[in-house]
């Protein structure tokens, strides 16, 4: 049964009803919100302290040592390049596939996906050696001595697609804000209405212009899939093309961690969203329908994702080499690992996906926080155990084997990551509205219902 | 003569409908007149005017140019500083392949951008009679009509249930 | 219910594939069914149970092929199994009769699982493919028979008992069950329409089969959740005999050869190759079988949209194990990139790229094509192309080594392939048995789509309910019904 | 000025495992040769300790198929395998640098820029024999030792990844020599730090493409095999096997 709230009677109940109930923060914020966002500040101020004291001192002050050359940044970097991609599965594909239930969620979501990419874009370079000096990393600039980037390294690979991602993602959320920024300019006064003036850029809303938005939306959805999977498979490639490491060295890597990207990113944009919703009172738009629908929805990816991370162990443990099975008998039988693996396999999967075939967790809102909240964990650990151990058991030269902890530097990063993304999100939420206001109404529109029999069945029209 | 703007504001979309059929009948076609709303609605439900876009062009065209330039820099880099790395070939095409990909999308998608932007005629500074309500809800009837017709325009929006009804100075 | 216009319109409109494009707006109208069930259920009756001339010459063509090729298969069967080249070929087909008609009911699985209306024409017609799942399971039986024991060489099977023959039997016989299965209750309400509408042997068979199905909610309840069921068992079960084939016909064969994507990647041309074939046979159905007026562009259009993003991932899959070896450099990877990209099956790997990915993205990518049915047809037909050529490569290939380094399969780094196996290219007798093996798919194909209705009769009604047309201020618009 | 050299020598190190008694002579002649920054207790107890030549020491058991609770240690032996880069023809660290900091010159040598190097520690990751050395703090020196820095050395500092380079710098002067004397370099020319300061000649260091050189003789060995071989890294450094009763244990290290 979907639970559909009536708005109101006539357009005009609806849409300033909306208006109201979306633009809440944007207009009047509450006292609550500045306290969160103060205390995130804090944990952020922290966090920035730790990074001077690391340039300042050098990388000696993390756990990091010879073999286990990569540790927590990189683990992060990973994590959060896998979050963001939750926004364009989400919206790209419920728009292609026009689920009309996708409406609310997209913005949160792609929202999450920048701020997410900013974040992760930040520990590859904090974790160079010499992070002022990485402007050639990236960019062919020197003509002088005619020195540039290494092509065939995936490190160049990466910026190249981050960079891709993060604009095609920015310009996605901008256009679909612009109909919005319109609406506040109508309902703000003074310096903010003349900014959203400029912002609007004079949008008023004739056939032309949302034919336009709704065909850019479809578009652009098309056209950043293929980067997106592109992006987390090259991330992968940083790891699948060490042929000294042959834990990393796997075919599989790059739709494994897509897959495993989509999996932790989507429990991230569900977790995002019920607090939001909580924080922001969008009971009526975040209903039971939208969260058991993204339930369904991570069923299938979690299980997707599976597959893979079970092929991923077949195929490399099947040939029985010795520094192989040195690697998983550590992976899976030496503490802490172990342990690291047993919470990882449990959250990541054997926990959350059996409660998801329960309707009735999917469609409790307290169920899927906690459910969601559980995958990233698992996820977070499973690229803490696909880098570190890898490196820690390389070859058969076993005189350098090694283990690795971290320093309270690094995981006072690691929190700071995720204190950062939150404000950033409040922050935001400040200025835009974080469900498309158009995209709602225009669902109100298309919504419709038709008996059949004594049944009234829910519909929707469609234009195609 | 001098054309200026009539812009009526209707409660529902109906009545625009009704004003806007009535408008025909006063022999003004379907492109002296746009409808403006505060959400979108589906293709032709006001019998409006939809000329072309050509939004499809701009993504292969930008395509096309994103493609040659990272070809050139890729090719061009690794050519300019020919050095060996792990028996690999200077023009190393899986690698460039990547980048090259990237590049090819990234240009798409920003021309896509520009593409919408110049399409939907935007940025418009000017931008003419505008009613606030229309982002309540209410429906606009932006009219386009010679100077000597606008009271009898303002007369059938208002007889069509206009709650408003302005025009330029 | 807010901006309710006018009633609902009551226009009716007798629907031909052509004719919503006449419809006056410029913008596209999917087609909405709106002639009565009982015309439904005759027409698709009458065509499911006409044979016409041709129909019969092609029937009796394939059969004849399959019957040849069995001939041959006895005589080259004489000789023993000892040798993988001169079974290579029967591989190959069988291979390419998996990865296409075996794999199609996963089209219907997933659709019907995301509950999509256009494909309700569609989804018996990749159903009825499985019964070509009987043919294959005959090929297959010699062919594990031909496989050595997994005892001393690196298998997934590490040290199971009686593997891989055991396993490798019971999988595909579970996976051809599970699509006859999936066929049948899909089909038992339509066998209750023969039974009560049919003539002669089907009225009989079908009382046999649909036995006592009046169409109470239960029943219907029954099917649907059935049908969920098992299209949930299907699937899981086609991905693991895809990984199972593909690691014990091919990685196991060729020494040193690890490549945890390869299962996937064939499991994935698996799925294109699926849709592939059921846009192929509801084209077939729309020019020749006389189901006019029930097949429309929309599924064409529907369809092509999947292919294209598989078509995508193919390469992607591909692209993505390649860069691993490419860049690693390790002696059994470049050998392996010799063998099956660089040097000595060369020919059809580019036939695969050009027919599995470049003529599908290149076609497929502009929107008028997919939105017409005879684009969509011609990509399925290069896909199912583009497969044969690629099976062709993975399994010849494979068995080519497997004769060239029997020595070697139990090594971890085999090293490079000594020397790098020539080409293995079909003889008559190869080419008769793959001709044997298409021509018995085939002919039991079409013997299938004569008994069970290609056009599942109580989906298209059912769709009816559905999708009406209403008005919307001053235009037309369909109006999509969500039950859950 | 090396490169109108022809034909250009390849710089080839044979170990002789047989020779070598772990004695460490070779690792403190390249910490004094290379300004190699000082092991203290508390970066070694890091383990980020620089070892551009280090001796792996492996315990070999009388039968490689028992567990250890099974050894008879009475019968375990140590064997030494004297560790240095590679110089891989396809060094698996060198395609990874995004900046070119390490690549392949015309001598076979796998060379690192400091200048460039911005400390990914990419290559470290990439590399099969671990003989990459990070900086992870600013190298100090006690006053009385910086008189003893080699001149010819750069000191690297902090952030930046470091390694053999088959001292490099007597490579250079060796060359320099060479051509001086207008001749091609031939044995004697080049002695890297480690190979001079071996008691027991279980190091030799020379020009592999020269037919009269001692490395050419003894690459054809029959003892002879090279690291990690299997996975296609092309090490320019000869291993002879050491000669006991446990040959079987070389598999240890493959």
């Amino acid at each position: 049964m979907q639970d559909r709230v009536v708005l109101g009677k006539t357009p005009q109940e609806v849409d300033s009803r909306i208006n109201r109930e979306l633009l809440t923060n944007v207009l009047y914020t509450e006292r609550r919100y500045w306290m969160i966002v103060g205390f995130l500040a804090l944990v952020v101020a922290l966090a920035g302290g730790a990074i001077g004291y690391m340039i300042n001192q050098g990388i000696g002050v993390t756990g990091l040592h010879r073999p286990v050359f990569w540790g927590f940044m990189i683990t992060n970097f990973v994590f959060w390049v896998g979050i963001s991609h939750a926004g364009v599965m989400l919206s790209a594909i419920l728009r292609l596939a026009q689920a009309e239930w996708r409406r609310p969620a997209t913005r949160a979501a792609e929202i999450v996906t920048v701020f997410a990419l900013m974040t992760a874009i930040l520990f590859p370079i904090l974790h160079s050696g010499r992070p002022w000096r990485t402007m050639y990393w990236a960019f062919p600039y020197d003509f002088a001595r005619g020195i540039f980037p290494n092509v065939r390294s995936p490190l160049v690979w990466d910026p190249t697609a981050i960079t891709t991602y993060l604009t095609s993602s920015i310009m996605f959320v901008v256009v679909a804000l612009i109909p919005d920024f319109a609406v506040m300019r109508d309902r703000t006064k003074g310096v903010a209405k003349a900014i959203y003036r400029v912002l609007a850029m004079g949008w008023r809303g004739t056939p032309r212009q949302w034919r336009l938005q709704i065909v850019a939306g479809f578009l652009l959805s098309a056209l950043i899939l293929p980067v997106f999977v592109s992006v987390h498979s090259i991330v992968s490639w940083d790891f699948g093309v060490a042929q000294s490491v042959e834990a990393w060295h796997s075919t599989v890597f790059a739709p494994y961690f897509v897959i495993g990207a989509v999996h932790s990113g989507v429990s991230a944009v569900v977790t995002v969203m019920i607090i939001l919703r909580w924080l922001f009172h969008w009971e009526n738009y975040i209903t039971k329908d939208t969260i058991d629908s993204l339930g369904r929805l991570l069923i299938v990816v979690a299980t997707a994702w599976f597959f893979f991370f079970v092929i991923e162990i077949l195929f490399s443990i099947y040939t029985l080499e010795d520094a192989e099975l040195a690697l998983r008998r550590m992976q899976l039988w030496e503490s802490p690992y172990s342990w690291l693996f047993l919470t990882f396999i449990l959250t990541g999967y054997f926990i959350p996906v059996p409660l998801w075939l329960f309707k009735n967790v999917r469609r409790s809102f307290k169920w899927m926080l906690i459910t969601t909240i559980l995958v990233n964990i698992g996820m977070w650990i499973e690229r803490f155990l696909i880098i570190v151990p890898g490196l820690a058991r390389k070859q058969g030269l076993s005189f350098s084997w090694s283990t690795y902890h971290p320093s309270i530097i690094e995981v006072l990063m690691v929190i700071g990551s995720f204190a950062f993304v939150s404000m950033n999100i409040l922050l935001i939420s400040k200025v835009v509205p974080l469900i498309p206001l158009y995209d709602v109404k225009e669902g109100e529109i298309l919504k419709d219902e038709f008996k059949i029999g004594k049944a009234t069945i829910p519909a929707t029209m469609r234009e195609e | 003569m001098a054309k200026k703007q009539v812009l009526g504001v209707f409660k529902t979309a109906d009545n625009a409908v009704m004003a806007v059929d009535r408008l025909n009948e006063a022999g003004f076609t379907n492109k002296d007149w746009t409808v403006l709303t505060g959400s979108p609605y589906p293709e032709g439900a006001f019998g409006e005017w939809m000329p072309k876009h050509r939004l499809y062009a701009f993504p292969f065209f930008g395509a096309i140019v994103g493609f040659t330039v990272a070809i050139l820099v890729t090719a061009g880099t690794s050519v300019a500083n020919p050095l060996v790395t792990g028996g690999k070939p200077i023009i190393a095409v899986p690698a460039m392949a990547v980048i090259v990909y990237e590049g090819t999308m990234l240009g798409a998608i920003l021309m896509t951008i520009i593409g919408v932007i110049f399409e939907s005629r935007l940025p418009r500074p000017l931008m003419g009679l505008y009613d606030e309500r229309i982002t309540e809800g209410y429906v606009g009837i932006d009219l386009n009509c010679p100077e000597d017709r606008i009271n009898a325009a303002e007369m059938v929006m208002r007889q069509s249930g206009a709650v408003d009804v302005k025009h330029q100075k | 219910m807010r901006r309710k216009t006018k009633a609902m319109s009551s226009t009716t409109h007798n629907t031909h594939a052509a004719h919503h494009e006449a419809e006056g707006e410029h913008h596209y109208q999917p087609q909405v069914l709106t002639m009565p069930h009982a015309q439904v259920t005759q027409d698709i009756l009458r065509a499911s149970s006409t044979m016409g001339r041709t129909y019969k010459l092609a029937l009796a063509l394939f059969g004849g092929l399959f019957i040849a090729g069995f001939a041959v298969f006895i005589v080259r069967a004489r000789d023993g199994f000892d040798t993988f080249t001169s079974w290579a070929y029967l591989m190959a087909t069988f291979g390419f009769i998996f990865t296409t008609a075996m794999s199609a009911p996963i089209f219907s699985v997933t659709q019907r699982m995301v509950r999509s209306h256009w494909r309700r024409p569609m989804g018996r017609s990749a159903e009825v493919l499985s019964v070509a799942g009987i043919v294959g399971a005959l090929m297959f039986i010699p062919l594990v028979l031909l496989l050595p024991n997994a005892d001393n060489r690196k298998t997934i099977w590490m040290t199971f008992p009686g593997a891989p023959h055991v396993y490798e039997l019971a999988a595909l016989i579970g996976i051809v069950a599970l699509g006859l299965a999936i066929l049948y209750v899909s089909a038992i309400p339509d066998l209750a329409a023969i039974r009560d509408h049919g003539t002669g042997w089907r009225k009989s068979l079908a009382r046999r089969l649909a036995s006592s199905f009046r169409g109470t909610p239960r029943e219907w309840k029954g099917i649907k959740a059935m049908l969920m069921v098992l299209g949930v068992l299907y699937f899981l079960f086609l991905i693991g005999v895809h990984t199972m084939i593909a690691s014990d016909f091919a990685l196991s064969l060729v020494p040193g050869w690890k490549d945890a994507i390869f299962p996937a990647w064939h499991a994935i041309s698996g799925l294109q190759s699926a849709v592939a074939c059921t846009i192929l046979v509801t084209f077939l159905l729309y020019k020749f079988g006389g189901y006019k007026d029930y097949i429309s562009v929309d599924q064409f259009w529907g369809a092509s949209k999947i292919m294209l993003a598989l078509s995508l991932l193919w390469m992607y899959f591909w692209l993505s194990g390649f860069m691993i070896f490419w860049y690693g450099r390790q002696p059994v990877e470049l050998a392996v990139i010799k063998l099956f990209f660089a040097e000595s099956y060369r020919f059809p790997w580019a036939m695969a790229v050009c027919l599995n990915f470049a003529v599908p993205f290149l076609l497929l990518i502009w929107n008028a094509a997919r939105k017409s049915m005879i684009a969509p047809t011609i990509v399925s037909c290069s896909i199912l192309l583009g497969t044969f050529f690629d099976r062709i490569r993975i399994y010849v290939g494979s068995f080519t080594v497997a004769d060239v380094r029997a020595d070697a399969l139990h090594e971890l780094h085999a090293g490079p392939l000594l020397e790098n196996p020539p080409p293995h290219l079909p003889g008559t007798a190869d080419v008769f048995m793959i001709l044997g093996g298409l021509g018995g798919a085939l002919f039991i194909i079409m013997l299938a789509i004569k008994f069970f209705p290609p056009i599942s009769i109580w989906e298209v009604t059912e769709g009816m309910l559905y999708r009406r047309k209403r008005r919307f201020l001053k235009r037309e618009i369909m109006v999509m019904g969500k039950p859950d | 000025m090396a490169i109108e050299r022809k034909p250009e020598p390849k710089w080839t190190l044979v170990v002789d495992a047989d020779r070598c008694s772990g004695c460490q002579a070779c690792v403190v002649a390249c910490q004094a040769e290379n300004n190699v920054p000082l092991n203290t207790d508390a970066i070694f107890n890091q383990k980020r300790a620089h070892e551009w030549i280090r001796i792996e020491r492996y315990w070999v058991s009388d039968d490689p198929e028992k567990r250890p609770d099974e050894i008879d240690f009475s019968k375990v032996k140590a064997k030494f395998l004297p560790l240095m880069c590679q110089q891989c023809e396809n060094a698996p660290c060198e395609p990874v640098c995004p900046v070119y900091a390490t690549y392949h010159n015309d001598q076979g040598l796998n060379v690192q820029v400091y200048n460039r190097c911005i400390g990914t520690r990419y290559c470290a990751n990439n590399c099969n024999y671990q003989v990459r050395f990070f900086n992870f703090w600013e190298p100090v020196w006690p006053e009385t030792l910086r008189n003893q820095l080699n001149p010819d050395v750069t000191v690297r500092s902090r952030g930046i990844m470091e390694k053999c380079t088959f001292c490099v710098q007597r490579i250079r002067r060796g060359i320099r020599t060479a051509i001086r004397e207008d001749r091609d370099v031939r044995d004697g020319d080049v002695t890297p730090a480690c190979v001079q300061s071996c008691p027991t000649g279980a190091l030799t260091f020379g020009n592999i493409k020269d037919e009269k050189s001692a490395v050419h003789k003894l690459a054809e060995d029959a003892r002879h095999y090279r690291l990690l071989e299997e996975q296609g890294t092309g090490p320019n450094v000869v291993y002879l096997k050491k000669v006991d009763t446990h040959a079987a244990e070389d598999k240890g290290h493959e």
